[in-house]
């Protein structure tokens, strides 16, 4: 830092000012903002702002991945998604993934609706995320989530306890478990060891997915882009 | 098997035409000076763009576009040319109602103007910013065709902005207890992120207003962003209008829902932020044909999260022998180097791989190295060995061997 | 008598508007990615744009456009704003017809294409490229009111290209005979230059197609041009068709009718071709006015064309006490090095000025120790240390002092 | 160089490719084509194809600065031209300037006339060249100039004595004279002597003749462009 400051240089912010910006929601609930919301009044939210989006049970994939399903009742017994481990199961929704339940709530009150960001009532916020628990069956129908209980609920969250932080992949120590990498390779120079096969080509099928690549590189150089626009012949 | 393209080696009996009869800009006037106030590329340059990847995304503004890699030189990536990724559409935002605050343990929030904050010391470094989800579509098989879309979601740009450091010191932050920064954007999406306040406290995490010499592009927030140099684009917030200091990390959306990576237990492992080191040949690469046999220069791009690119090594045959390439200076720390190798083409089916090495000494891994830790199903921080074949006909295919 | 701008850092009673109604762009969706697929600017950014300098020239094609290093950071030109400099107008050459032709004291006159040239082991390097003529205006008096005219004949890119020895090795270059070799250009003019094979046996000068990541620009010679660190622009021949090796210099108009220097004797110099170490504060520089009373960063450019930058001093008292400031890394031979210093302006009238010293020990001189030597009618090689009168007002003004 | 080389790179030009580009003519006249032009000739050339743009006297200064003028008969022997020595004189002319006959011949050949550069034939080249020496006074109306004779023509060129190598511009020894800079400056740090008035200032009148600053910066920042549109008040 300069001797002397920086005169001339920036202002004390107002309270106002850090209120209307300060929105963030922690996983310890700091930040979060006194109020409850009905899992009723959460339908009612749904259905006029968001269901056209993520389809009226959360299920749609039209705009984005699905939020809601793949979680079970044991599920949130445990606080592990079981199909998580499976290699076959379709998808990933938001409910088998999020572990804490600030994330919910503070995106939902930050981005969303998408179109208008930022347009929810703090009742909106608790309701919406209420119905949305309810639709993944961890909330009952007459429940109203609060800042109140939302600690209890965050103990329901079926994905709660499935999450590591046992990685190097954190710029420092302290928040992570390791600090060396989990993936060690060998810099092998000469008559090393490899497979033979081709473990995975691009398909035949897919060699027009991206356009003709003919026009995706310069007509000079040391090569061309291939002509891709015909579909190849066999 | 090689494509029809002219044999431009061999002269025409008396010569070229295109030497023998001099070309109309030899014998005529050209275009005035600031034609463009703001000049553009060649036009015979159009091919090269950013694009995005069929069916990637639902939508066109939680999207992404890739740089042609395949198509660039050196290490800076020309602005316009720049990936993108938004998650709620790009804007461009009148920078004098621009305003950034800093809160939390701070002994006084404070506001500042895009005024005072280009009055404040800068520094201008090179860097390159990668998305956490670069080459993800191809963690289970190959998916894309070229290097525009496995490894595009890459640019390196010179950044110049005020190390974060001096605007908290400039709040009275409470550096002791102060153990994360929270970033927060001004869009729509007002993305979040947790950094660590070690990364901060070292300098290197600057709040830039400056990108390539000029203001950064819209696309990549004007008219301020976070840079946070060897770690995942996401957490280089756009339309950056508040860092808060607090004591722990605050789960966002983007570190906790996305941006995890799913081990083979079925755990996500959160907070990844660092891009590991990663390298990958982007000429030849996939999607492209070589003209004939003979003479080529494989050369490529290497970076690493961590530090300074130390090696890099290329194989023509599928990872079997390994040559060291060259690499072009200057070697800056979390930024790209480029780098290249002689190769003489015989016309047989090649398969060529570059292996970077960083100055930690990790070495980038293999695919099958890779997936025996993390499975195929963490989307983000693929940094495997990238493969193309060149076939007889001369196309390059995007593969995965090893 | 500060101008009325808006004082910043005081708060209105509740807030500032700015932030307690939330914008627009937070509350809404923003735009498509690959709205466009080679982006441009903010639209906000508009002002930032190379300009001709009125009456200069008395065409538009032999004229000169000038970059606005008033506004721009670090040490990477934007390729939109790089300097014009041309002598019968710009072209947009197709590059697939585009020919480079080798000949003289060689074995075999050689001719390339431009995909040739591709294919042969590139280097990248940053290098400031310097018309011979800035600051030209200057020698006598002050006559232009900003550093976008007394300095903006300067940009700075990452270029791309194959050494020229490669070329000349390639058609067999009598080494030992030849001593210099012409460069050629294919425009109208045709412009000829003569360049010292020490410089190209070095491996400096190259035959470069790429700037800044993407290929040269239309006026910065797409498809080919020469690159040669540290020798004013006029030598870095566009559209360049053609290198014979020699071993006499070739006596070409840009040479020995421009580009020569009037002493006071009356004798003209020719052959000056490197342009020596050299500065300027950009900010604050002349026709800007300061907003303010209170901290700023003087910042500013520095180069040397005989190698590295060492050290730049900063005084804002018009010469008599100066402080040494801090330089960006990287240092780079031949290119633009940023300097800045820290400065609380207490509202009274300060003359800025900038010493740039490099590493073979050489100073810049002030237009007294430069004129004591040359005089002042030599148009080129200005190197002289440059004032900026910074007055009560704010605004700074152009001047000449010491 | 690569070990094997650049197989399949670059390949030889054939004599007609060089003849084609070759152009250059040196200063002892290497690559000047044998052949010859009138004084005569000169002016119908150039007054169809140059005076439109530098007059009919080469005086004109409409598009580029005047070719003749400002040599005298005392200069052709001393090959010094004096003006050059004065202060006061206005122009600098080509014919003041150009040491070598050679850039003269090889520049109009390759660049003029300016909107149809290399349109003239060998014989227009002589016989122009002839033609500006003779506006000059450097060679008389019945002289025709040739690759024969143009040597001692060169040893008329009013300024062939007028250059310097004496300088350490040049990025090499061997051509020139000095190896060491001729401006030594000295980098003092503290109180040093320095004149207290400004030498030269930018005029008052000359305000607004680079258009309005304000307009050429950027709207944010440190600082903004002054307001140069309405003359300042007095
Ligand atoms: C106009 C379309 C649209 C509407 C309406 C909409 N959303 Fe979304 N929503 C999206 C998109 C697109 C995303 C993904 C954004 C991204 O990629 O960052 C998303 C993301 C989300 C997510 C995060 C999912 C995840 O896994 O990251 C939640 C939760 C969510 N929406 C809830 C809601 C709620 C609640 C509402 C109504 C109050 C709503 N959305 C209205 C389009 C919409
Ligand atoms: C359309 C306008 C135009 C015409 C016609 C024209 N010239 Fe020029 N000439 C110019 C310009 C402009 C320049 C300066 C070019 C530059 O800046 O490099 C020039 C430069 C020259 C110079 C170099 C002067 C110097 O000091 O650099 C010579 C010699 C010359 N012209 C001779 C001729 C001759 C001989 C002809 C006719 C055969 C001719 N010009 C026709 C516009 C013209
Ligand atoms: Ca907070
Ligand atoms: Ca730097
Ligand atoms: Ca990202
Ligand atoms: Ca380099
Ligand atoms: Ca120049
Ligand atoms: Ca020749
Ligand atoms: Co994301
Ligand atoms: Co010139």
């Amino acid at each position: 830092q300069a001797k002397g400051g920086f005169p001339g240089i920036g202002r004390d912010a107002t309270p106002k000012e850090v209120a209307a910006w300060d929105i963030d929601v922690r996983p310890d609930f700091k930040g979060l903002p006194p109020g409850s919301g009905s899992v009723a009044k959460g339908q009612e939210v749904w259905e006029g702002k968001c269901a056209s989006c993520h389809g009226v049970f959360g299920e749609s994939n039209q705009v984005f991945s699905p939020l809601v399903g793949g979680t079970t009742a044991d599920d949130i017994k445990t606080g592990h998604v079981a199909s998580l481990k499976r290699t076959d199961y379709p998808a990933r929704t938001t409910l088998m993934k999020v572990s804490s339940l600030s994330t919910l709530w503070d995106y939902i009150n930050r981005a969303m609706p998408w179109s208008q960001p930022k347009s929810l009532s703090v009742e909106e916020v608790y309701a919406v995320t209420a119905y949305l628990l309810n639709l993944g069956d961890i909330l009952p129908a007459d429940f109203t989530l609060s800042d109140k209980n939302i600690r209890e609920v965050q103990q329901r969250l079926p994905n709660r306890n499935g999450i590591t932080l046992d990685h190097a992949l954190w710029p420092d120590t302290g928040l992570t478990g390791k600090s060396t990498p989990d993936v060690v390779a060998k810099a092998c120079m000469k008559d090393c060891a490899v497979d033979a096969a081709l473990t995975s080509t691009m398909p035949d099928f897919a060699r027009n997915a991206h356009g003709n690549l003919a026009e995706q590189n310069r007509h000079v150089g040391a090569q061309r882009g291939i002509n891709t626009a015909p579909p190849k012949a066999p | 098997a090689l494509p029809a393209v002219q044999a431009q080696n061999v002269a025409p009996a008396d010569g070229d035409p295109n030497i023998l009869k001099l070309p109309e800009h030899s014998t005529s006037l050209g275009k005035p000076v600031a034609s463009d106030g703001y000049g553009k590329p060649s036009k015979w340059e159009s091919n090269v763009q950013r694009r995005p990847s069929p069916g990637l995304t639902q939508t066109t503004q939680a999207s992404v576009s890739f740089a042609p890699l395949q198509s660039l030189f050196g290490i800076v990536t020309p602005s316009g040319l720049h990936f993108e990724r938004h998650h709620q559409g790009w804007w461009d935002i009148d920078p004098s109602k621009h305003r950034f605050m800093v809160n939390g343990m701070v002994k006084t929030p404070k506001v500042f103007t895009m005024d005072e904050l280009m009055r404040l010391p800068a520094v201008s470094r090179f860097h390159f910013i990668e998305c956490g989800a670069n080459t993800g579509m191809e963690w289970g098989n190959v998916a894309v065709p070229s290097c525009q879309y496995t490894h595009g979601m890459l640019s390196c740009s010179e950044f110049t902005g005020v190390p974060l450091i001096t605007l908290l010191e400039l709040a009275g932050a409470d550096l002791s207890n102060g153990k994360f920064v929270l970033a927060e954007g001004g869009d729509g999406s007002s993305m979040t992120r947790t950094i660590p306040m070690s990364m901060v406290k070292s300098g290197e995490v600057l709040v830039a207003y400056g990108q390539n010499g000029e203001m950064l592009r819209p696309e990549n927030g004007y008219p301020l962003r976070l840079v946070v140099p060897g770690v995942q684009g996401v957490s280089w917030v756009k339309y950056l209008r508040r860092i808060e200091l607090g004591d722990k990390p605050y789960g966002t959306k983007d570190e906790t829902i996305h941006y995890v990576d799913l081990m083979p237990d079925g755990q996500h492992r959160q907070y990844t932020s660092i891009q590991e080191c990663k390298s990958v040949v982007t000429t030849p690469s996939g999607g492209q044909t070589l003209l004939d046999k003979g003479f080529y220069s494989v050369t490529g791009l290497a970076w690493s999260g961590r530090g300074k690119v130390k090696r890099v090594d290329v194989s023509v045959d599928g990872g079997r022998n390994w040559r060291t390439a060259r690499l072009e200076s200057p070697v800056m720390s979390k930024c790209l180097t480029r780098f290249s190798l002689d190769w003489v083409w015989d016309g047989k089916p090649a398969i060529i791989q570059s292996r970077a090495m960083d100055e930690t000494g990790y070495v980038q891994p293999s695919y099958r190295e890779l997936r025996a830790v993390r499975g195929s199903r963490s989307i983000y921080h693929n940094n495997a060995i990238q493969s193309w074949l060149v076939q007889e006909s001369g196309e390059v295919k995007n593969v995965q061997a090893g």
